[in-house]
Formats: C-alpha cells, sequence, structure tokens
C-alpha cells in the first residue's frame, strides 16, 4: 500500500521575522511540520567593518567594534584594545584594568540577561522579557553615566579608559549586585521550574562535546556540554588572574543546558565585579601613550571570553598607524555553524527553541 | 396567508430559507471545481439539514448534526485536503456533451419525481404540527429509548465502534513498523 | 504543575509594583553629565585646527577657516552631517579648545534626509537649548568669585593675624573619582 | 419581569425580540471591546508597564480607536489568494461566536437569552463551525505560514473540543439538564454548592481544554508569533482581521462565561443583584486566563495532542466515571 506523504515545502524564516533576533534568514525545507534541512543565509547586516579597520587608525576602529556584538559592546571595545596593547606591550593603569574588568562583566552580565528575556520571547512568555529589562535598563544607565551612551559605548582606549568614574558610580554598582542578585532569584522563581518551559528546553538540540570542538563552538554553546573551556581562566589577560570565580559548564549540551549557563554565569559575573570594587585602586586610567598608535610590524592575535564565546582580533600591521589587515573571531559566526546540523529532524516550534539558544547576535554574524 | 398550499408561518418561512440553503450548496457542491469550495459546500448542506431537524422539533439531532457532520467531518476532509491536496490547481472535468446532459437533466428529473411521489402517498404516522416541538426535551426522549428500549443494541453498537477504533489504531501501528 | 504556580505567583507579584515605563514626550530622561547627544559648537572658540575632522571615524565633521585681520583662524563654515555621525566623541575628545561638545539632545528624527546636515548656526543654538557651554561658563566665572572672594578674605585674615599660616583651601570640591 | 420565552410570536413580540437581540449584542461588543483594553492592563500591569493610556481618559477609548483604524484599513486580498473563501472565512469564524452567546443566561431574569433544552450542546455544536471558518482562512490566504497556523488550529482546536465537551458532561449529569438556564438553578439548590466543588476534575479539564480552544497562552501555537508570524491571519487586513480578533475575544468571553455558569453558580450569590454577581465571576474567570497569557511560555507543539489524547480526555473519562459511580452512591 502506498503510505500517504506531504509535499515537502521551502519555507523562509526571515530576513525579516520577529524571533531571528535580526536580519537573519534561514531557509528550511519542511515536511509537514518536521524540518528535512536548513540552510542559514547571512550577510544582511554585513558593514565591512574589516576593510574599513584598514584605513582606520586604532583609535578609530573602537567605535565601529561597538557594533559588532551590539549587546556586549564594551567586551568587543577591550577585545581590539587589548590586542593593540599586546602588539605594543603596553602597560596599562591598574585603576584602568578594574575599571575595564568592571563594565565587561556587568556587559556580560547585561547580555545574558538579554539572552534570557528573548529566548523567553522566542518560547512564547512574554513577561520575562520586559522583566530582564528593568535589570539590563540600570546597567545600561551605569554606563550611560561612565561613558555617556547606553549601547555604543566607545568606552576603552588603547593604554586605559576613557573617563575614571564619575563619583558615586563605584557605589551604585555596589548597591545594584545585591538588587541583581535579588532579582536572579525572581527570575529563576519565574522561568526554570515551568514544566511547559522545561519541556521545551530539555533535550532539545543537544550538542555532543565532540560535535561542540569540531565545529569549533567556544562560549556557553561549548560549555553547555560539559568541557570546562573559559578563556579567562585558561589565558587570563588582563587581570581576571586576580578574581575568584567558577566556569559555569552544563551537561547534556541541550538548550536547558544552555539557558541554565547563562543563568549562572551571571552570577559569577556579580562575583567577579564584587570582587573588583573590593580592590579597586586609585591611580590614572589612561597609560602613557603615544599621540599616534603605532603597532610594530607583525602579526598579533589575541582573544577574550566574550558574552558569546571566544572573541578575538588579528592584526597584520606594517607599522603603519593603520592595521594592514584586520580579521575579527566573531563567535556568533562561528557557533552558527552548527544550527544546520541542529535543526533537522526538528519540527518548526523546536526550530525557534533551538535557534533560540544558539544565541547569536547579528552585529556580530555580519560584521 | 397561504402560499403554494402552506400557510406562511415562522416554520415555513424557515423551512423554505433553509431548503433554499441545502439546495443551492448541493449545486454548488456538485459544480464548483475547487476541493476546498466543494469541502465548504458540503458543510453548507449539513447546517441546512441541521436546520431542518430544529424545524421538525429534533433540535438535539440538529445541534449533533452540526457537530459531528458541519464541525468535525467537514473539517476533517478540509484538514487531509490541506495535508494531501496541492489543492489550488482547479482539475478539469471532462467536457459534458449536449446529449450527456440532457440525460442527466431527465434521469434527475424521473429520480425526484419518483420520491416526492411516494413522499406524497405515504401516510406518515404523526403528523408534523401535532407535536409541539418546544415544549418537550427531545434529550429526554431520545435518552429514554436508547437506555431503555434498544439498550441491547446500543450497547452492541457501542462494542462494534469500540472494536472498530481499537482495530484502526493496531492497524495503523503496523504500517508505522 | 508546581513550577508553574510558582511562575503565577511572580506575574501577580508584580500587579502592584512600580510602573517602570517612562512617558516619553511629556516626561523626558535625564541624562548624566556624560551623555553623548548631538554636538554643539562654539564658533568663537575654534581656532580651526581640523583635528576633529581627522579623528572622525565616519568622516562627518567638514569645516573651513580663514585668517581674519588680527592674524587668527577663524571657523567660517561647519557643517556635521547627521546621517553618518555615530555620535562616538572622539571629535570632543580631540579638540584643544573645546569648541564642539556633546549635549543631551537626543531627538534626531526628521523629516527628510537634508534635516541631518546641521551647519555651524544650528550647531550653536543647540547650545542654547541643551549645551552646557554657558551654564560651564557661568560656573567658572561663579568659582573665580568665590576664589576671588576666598583669596580677599585670606588675604585680610593674613593681614589681621599677621601670620604666616596659609588658609585652609576648598579642595574637596574638587576631587572627583573615589577611593 | 417580561420574558420573551413566554410570550407568543406576534409581529409587535418579534420586533421587540429583534431589538432586544441587538441591544444585546451591542452591549456584547462593548464588552469584548473593553476585554482587549482589560487584558492590555492586565498584561502591562504584570509587566510593570502601564499599558494604553493615551486615548481618552486613562486610555479608555483605545480598543475603540483601534476598532475605528481596522475598520478604516484598506481591506487587501493578496493576489494568489483564494478570493471567495479569503473573503468567506472570517465571517465563517466570526457568526458562531456571536451566535453561542444566545445560550448564556446572563441573569436570573434571562432576558433575550434563548433557554434553549441543549444549551451546553449548542456551545459545542456552534463554537466547532468556528475552527472550520480559521482552517479555511489559513488555506486560502495561500501563505505557508497560515496554512501551518491553520493546520496547527485544526488539529489543536478539534482535539481539545473532545475532552471540553467530556469536562461538561460531569456537570450534565448532576444537574440533569443540558439546559444552561436549569444547570444554574440546580447549583443554588445542590448539596455540595457550586458546581465548582464536585466537579474539581471536570473544572480543571474544562480550563486546560478551554484555553486551548481560545489559541490563549500556552495554546497560542496557531498564532505563534515567534513562529508563524501570526498564524492563519497572517495575510488578513482591516475589518477582516477584526473580525478574528473579535471572533478571538468574544470566543474568551464566551468561554469565561460558560465556565461561570457550569462551574461557579453562574448569576448565583447574596446582596448584588444577579447580573453583577455574573459579571464578576466571568471577569475573574478572564483574568485568571490573561494571568496565564502573562506567565506562560509556549507548549511545545509535538506534545500538545499528546496532552490532549493521553492525559486531558482520560481525566476527563475518568471524571465522568466518578461523578456516575458517586450519583449513585451518595
Amino acid at each position: 500500500m502506498e503510505t500517504l506523504h506531504s509535499e515537502e515545502m521551502i519555507l523562509n524564516i526571515g530576513p525579516q521575522h520577529p524571533s531571528t533576533h535580526g536580519v537573519f534568514r534561514l531557509v528550511v525545507t519542511i515536511d509537514g511540520e518536521q524540518i528535512v534541512a536548513a540552510d542559514p543565509v547571512v550577510g544582511y547586516l554585513h558593514r565591512g567593518t574589516e576593510k574599513l579597520a584598514e584605513s582606520l587608525q586604532y583609535t578609530q576602529i573602537i567605535p565601529y567594534t561597538d557594533r559588532l556584538d551590539y549587546v556586549a559592546a564594551m567586551l568587543n571595545n577591550y577585545a581590539l584594545v587589548h590586542t593593540v596593547e599586546y602588539a605594543m606591550d603596553l602597560e596599562i593603569p591598574e585603576r584602568a584594568e578594574y575599571l575595564r574588568v568592571i563594565v565587561m562583566e556587568l556587559n556580560r552580565v547585561a547580555s545574558h540577561l538579554l539572552f534570557v528575556g528573548a529566548y523567553l520571547l522566542d518560547l512564547g512568555a512574554m513577561s520575562p522579557f520586559l522583566y530582564v529589562f528593568q535589570e539590563r535598563e540600570m546597567i545600561v544607565q551605569l554606563f550611560n553615566e561612565i561613558c555617556g551612551a547606553r549601547l555604543t559605548y566607545n568606552y576603552m582606549r588603547v593604554g586605559g579608559v576613557k573617563w575614571d568614574a564619575p563619583p558615586g558610580w563605584l557605589a551604585k554598582v555596589r548597591d545594584f549586585l545585591p538588587h541583581m542578585r535579588e532579582k536572579l532569584k525572581m527570575y529563576d522563581a519565574l522561568i526554570s521550574g515551568n514544566e511547559i518551559f522545561l519541556s521545551r528546553v530539555r533535550g532539545m538540540g543537544v550538542i555532543t562535546q565532540e560535535e561542540a570542538v569540531a565545529y569549533s563552538l567556544s562560549g556557553i554553546n561549548l560549555r553547555s556540554t560539559g568541557l570546562r573551556f573559559d578563556l579567562r581562566k585558561k589565558r587570563p589577560y588582563g587581570i581576571y588572574d586576580k578574581f575568584a570565580f567558577d566556569v559555569v559548564v552544563g551537561q547534556n549540551g541541550d538548550c536547558f543546558d544552555r539557558y541554565w549557563c547563562h543563568f549562572l554565569e551571571m552570577e559569577q559575573s556579580l562575583n567577579i565585579v564584587e570582587q573588583a570594587l573590593e580592590s579597586i585602586p586609585d591611580g590614572p586610567v589612561l597609560g602613557k601613550v603615544p599621540k599616534l598608535i603605532r603597532i610594530p610590524a607583525g602579526e598579533y592575535y589575541t582573544s577574550i571570553e566574550g558574552a558569546r564565546g571566544e572573541l578575538g582580533v588579528y592584526i597584520v600591521s606594517d607599522g603603519k598607524d593603520k592595521p594592514y589587515r584586520m580579521k575579527l573571531r566573531r563567535p556568533s559566526f562561528v557557533n552558527l555553524q552548527i544550527l544546520s546540523k541542529l535543526l533537522i529532524g526538528q519540527n518548526m516550534a523546536n526550530m525557534i527553541a533551538i535557534l533560540g539558544a544558539v544565541d547569536i547576535v547579528l552585529g556580530e554574524v555580519d560584521a | 396567508m397561504m402560499l403554494f398550499g402552506f400557510p406562511i408561518t415562522g416554520e415555513t418561512v424557515a423551512f423554505f430559507m433553509l431548503a433554499l440553503i441545502i439546495i443551492t450548496s448541493g449545486v454548488f457542491l456538485m459544480t464548483l471545481r475547487n476541493v476546498m469550495h466543494m469541502a465548504l459546500a458540503l458543510g453548507g448542506v449539513f447546517l441546512g439539514v441541521a436546520g431542518i431537524f430544529v424545524i421538525l422539533g429534533a433540535d438535539f439531532v440538529g445541534v449533533v448534526q452540526v457537530m459531528i457532520y458541519a464541525g468535525a467531518i467537514t473539517i476533517l476532509m478540509v484538514f487531509s485536503l490541506m495535508l494531501t491536496h496541492s489543492g489550488n490547481k482547479a482539475e478539469e472535468g471532462p467536457e459534458v456533451g449536449a446529449v450527456r446532459g440532457i440525460a442527466t437533466f431527465v434521469g434527475v428529473a424521473i429520480v425526484v419525481g419518483a420520491i416526492l411521489l411516494v413522499i406524497r402517498h405515504t401516510s406518515w404516522p404523526v403528523s408534523p404540527t401535532a407535536m409541539q416541538p418546544y415544549h418537550q426535551s427531545t434529550v429526554l426522549l431520545i435518552a429514554d429509548a436508547l437506555f431503555h428500549t434498544y439498550t441491547i443494541q446500543f450497547e452492541l453498537v457501542s462494542a462494534i465502534l469500540t472494536t472498530a477504533l481499537v482495530g484502526a489504531v493496531i492497524i495503523a501501528r503496523k504500517e508505522e513498523q | 504543575m508546581f513550577g508553574i504556580l510558582k511562575g503565577l505567583g511572580v506575574t501577580f507579584g508584580q500587579l502592584t509594583k512600580k510602573k517602570v515605563t517612562l512617558q516619553y514626550p511629556e516626561v523626558k530622561p535625564v541624562w548624566p553629565e556624560r551623555f553623548r547627544g548631538i554636538h554643539e559648537f562654539i564658533p568663537e572658540l575654534c581656532i580651526v585646527c581640523n583635528q576633529c575632522a581627522r579623528i572622525c571615524p565616519t568622516s562627518c565633521i567638514s569645516l573651513s577657516g580663514s585668517r581674519d585681520a588680527n592674524k587668527k583662524m577663524r571657523i567660517d563654515t561647519y557643517d556635521i552631517n547627521f546621517e553618518i555621525c555615530i555620535l562616538c566623541d572622539l571629535c570632543v575628545e580631540v579638540c584643544p579648545t573645546e569648541a564642539i561638545r556633546m549635549t543631551d539632545q537626543f531627538e534626531l528624527a526628521a523629516y527628510s534626509r537634508e534635516e541631518f546636515y546641521k551647519d555651524m548656526h544650528w550647531l550653536y543654538d543647540n547650545h542654547k537649548e541643551h549645551g552646557t557651554y554657558h551654564a560651564l561658563q557661568e560656573a567658572k566665572e561663579q568659582a573665580a568669585k568665590e576664589q576671588a572672594a576666598k583669596e580677599q578674605a585670606a588675604k585680610e585674615a593674613g593681614a589681621k593675624e599677621q601670620a604666616g599660616r596659609e588658609p585652609v583651601a576648598a579642595s574637596e570640591a574638587a576631587t572627583g573619582g573615589e577611593t | 419581569m417580561f420574558s420573551w420565552q413566554t410570550q407568543p410570536l406576534t409581529g409587535l413580540n418579534f420586533i421587540g425580540m429583534v431589538i432586544g437581540a441587538v441591544v444585546v449584542l451591542a452591549i456584547l461588543l462593548l464588552v469584548v471591546m473593553y476585554l482587549i483594553f482589560f487584558l492590555r492592563k492586565v498584561v502591562a500591569w504584570m509587566q510593570n508597564r502601564i499599558g494604553p493610556n493615551r486615548v481618552g481618559p486613562w486610555g479608555l477609548f483605545q480598543s475603540m480607536a483601534d476598532v475605528l483604524k481596522l475598520l478604516l484599513k484598506e481591506d487587501i486580498v493578496p493576489a494568489k489568494a483564494d478570493r471567495a473563501l479569503f473573503l468567506v472565512a472570517p465571517i465563517i469564524a466570526f457568526v458562531p461566536a456571536f451566535t453561542v452567546l444566545a445560550v448564556i443566561p446572563y441573569t436570573a431574569g434571562h432576558i433575550f437569552t434563548a433557554g434553549l433544552n441543549i444549551g451546553v450542546l449548542f456551545y459545542i455544536a456552534l463554537s466547532s463551525i468556528t475552527i472550520l471558518g480559521i482552517v479555511l482562512g489559513g488555506w486560502a490566504s495561500n501563505n505557508k505560514y497560515s496554512l501551518v497556523g491553520g493546520l496547527r488550529s485544526a488539529a489543536q482546536m478539534i482535539s481539545y473540543e473532545i475532552p471540553l465537551g467530556m469536562s461538561v458532561l460531569g456537570v450534565v449529569m448532576l444537574a440533569g439538564s443540558l439546559n444552561l438556564t436549569t444547570i444554574v438553578q440546580q447549583q443554588a439548590t445542590d448539596r455540595f454548592g457550586w458546581y465548582i466543588i464536585p466537579q474539581i476534575i471536570g473544572f480543571v479539564v474544562f480550563m486546560i481544554a478551554a484555553v486551548a480552544e481560545l489559541n490563549q497562552t500556552p495554546f497560542d501555537l496557531p498564532e505563534a508569533e515567534s513562529e508563524l508570524v501570526a498564524g492563519y491571519f497572517t495575510e488578513y487586513t482591516g475589518f477582516r482581521f477584526a473580525f478574528y480578533m473579535l471572533t478571538e475575544f468574544v470566543y474568551l468571553f464566551a468561554i469565561s462565561a460558560l465556565a461561570t455558569t457550569l462551574f461557579l453558580g453562574g448569576w448565583l450569590g447574596p446582596w448584588l443583584p444577579s447580573w453583577l454577581w455574573f459579571a464578576i465571576k466571568t471577569s475573574a474567570v478572564i483574568f485568571f486566563m490573561f494571568w496565564l497569557r502573562a506567565t506562560m511560555p509556549r507548549l511545545r507543539v509535538d506534545k500538545l495532542m499528546g496532552f490532549a489524547w493521553k492525559v486531558l480526555i482520560p481525566v476527563a473519562l475518568f471524571n465522568i466515571l466518578l461523578t456516575g459511580l458517586l450519583s449513585l452512591l451518595v
């Protein structure tokens, strides 16, 4: 007997779609509601940052990095200036390093908050999104006070930071920490125990450790599989070796672990901020830097633990004040590779759950 | 007032309107090319028939007709059409010749005439007007018939249906493997 | 089931909480001092050194100047194209005379592209409403007056006591940051 | 009190009946409009927002402005849509929604509501017609999102119609009638009080199935905006879109009213007038649904059917059995 079969159809998810988190297009072939093939199409937000950088001085590149992963711009700032400092072998004032760590970890919290909210929005719960934005708003306001912008911070400079913390700012951060911890508990109560939520994310989109390594995943996508790999511990940069914190790892590598790692990592970040606030010294915030920043000819690569994974900057210099070539290792872009594999055999509704958990930011994917 | 030998009451007006709905839907059902439209027309026929049931005082049967035929069956058909059929393509049937058309018409006329004749010549046990449809619960009557008069038959039918259901599930399972 | 109930409790608890919405057009946000809004430009201070135009990552600043009778450079035109300006603050950072500064003006929406080309006069007018230039000037004058008054007082005090002791400088206000 | 049910159907009474029905319809439209407002306010408050507050005092005219806007918008029919079905589908969905309201007893006097002997069945039967409108709308749009939305809603609503009907059976067995007015009256004299107490299992099943029938969160898969944009009415604009929206909210009201009637004693209650009791109870049920909406994420689509067939229907059957046993023993 001939079996009843339904036709395959091609469905364009995006580039304008509520749950692709930006201009991301996913061409999925579905059979009924089941996905047979998924083909991500990127580049709708491509601005040629890497090419633009070739005609810009290093200081001028910093505002451009704000626009890569616009959810965690402080970390992008740092990734660039860190590479330049590493290439120039600069001495960074202690206070500047501490300020950098504070803003970076706060930014990581803000970014993870956004992930939690947006992810729940993808799964159909509207309230968490609006709740997390209140706390994110607090962080953003703190950034607004320290650097005058809410999203595109342009705060770091080669050799330090642009501004010292304004009076009372550090106290505000200190007050924010217990508040944030309190709110994390509330989110936990709201989301983590909800059986409907759990049934949607448990065992969904499982990445094995071998796969994660083979696809060169990084960040939470990698750690959720149980691999204890965090650049802040593995290859401490800046002053991260001074702080005590745990690397959060998952067990199963499913969507729930990815969500949960985001959750726990926020707490760790708060711990780091707390320690940094305790021991921040006085002093200048900008070291001795030549007026025109020139990198000695050569190739340089350093990477940091961004909010989404290994965020690396590779600079080829010919000794001039502009990079000869710059390449950014954007974690979102690399992590996106595994999506096509994860989606096959899933149905449409799970596609959203999996896509959301991979946690991409389109500014970073397309650069 | 009389019309075609019927007194004009709310009931007759409703009857003629429902009859119109049923006939129109029926004609649409036969003539439309798009399967989806045909399914909708079928729903119209079911609804009209339900209305007739209600007029006859069988409101329970009428509502059940809506629930099962107009609701479930039609939707099931639409559903399966959506899943399997590309739908939009109107299938061109063979051209109907003049001779065939006339033959069809004559055939239909004969059948309709025969049915009418039979209906007019049957002596129905109860005249419809004597039933006082709205003042007694048909649900009770039906329940009484099902659970007192015809209990064994009713249970037998349920047993057969259950068997059929289980059988269907088992057959479907086998195909899966 | 228990988790769902817990979640329901959380949302119910929010019913009576304070609402966070800012009634925007009526209530404007209060920006911190460092907020990077649309520029203000003070032509008197500009020395036409061109540094801002050079540092601008998007090349959105164009300016021209000429020498006046005293052989001093004077600004003639100063345009910022806000279609491409990213408000990165680098121009303010390099300006040696603080002729260009950021204001708390953030409302840039306009009906046509032409309106995004802001010239010197617009930027100057912007400072009147949103800028800090006048406030700073007043604060400076105020500080100078206070300083003068203090010196006067110190002088008088010194004259009275006729001792070489130094007056206590009110330096608390000047120290920023914290320990 | 005047009740047209007991009067002969003369010409004058007929006109009175029509006018009465129109008045009831107008009131209901107003109620539904403010239901949307209520939803937006409740959800906003739960999310620490203010909600609509611009049109009129406290934003009271917001829904009116929205409806007006929808009515004034262009009625766009996509070029590749099945024109006839596309135009007629919202009406198919919309008409039964208002028809079911005819059987709900709002007050003790129940003016202008039909005291149908089979009120419960009437409700369930007619609400299944709406599904047809939704499915056809999804199909006729010739849009893939709409199609998937339509398919999902057909599967979901048919599946949940069964536990919904079964959960009502317990109440029907206790009351011994399918007439909604009789069911309310029975609850006044029942020794357990309102049927929510002896029928608590039935009530829970009813509420879950009702939420699923309404496509409300967490069962809002047919219109899951993060997956299907807007589901079956993605392509609809203007007043046809308004029809779908209205259908949804009328059903929200209707099913809450039905829950009130069946389980919460309808208009029964001391001191206050009966219609007010009815309004209070219905509002409470509606509030609960909005509360769910503000809290829950969406259910997983492949677990949806299983939940209806493997959990809800057995539980509902068990409830029927239990009710039968109890009414025999007690």
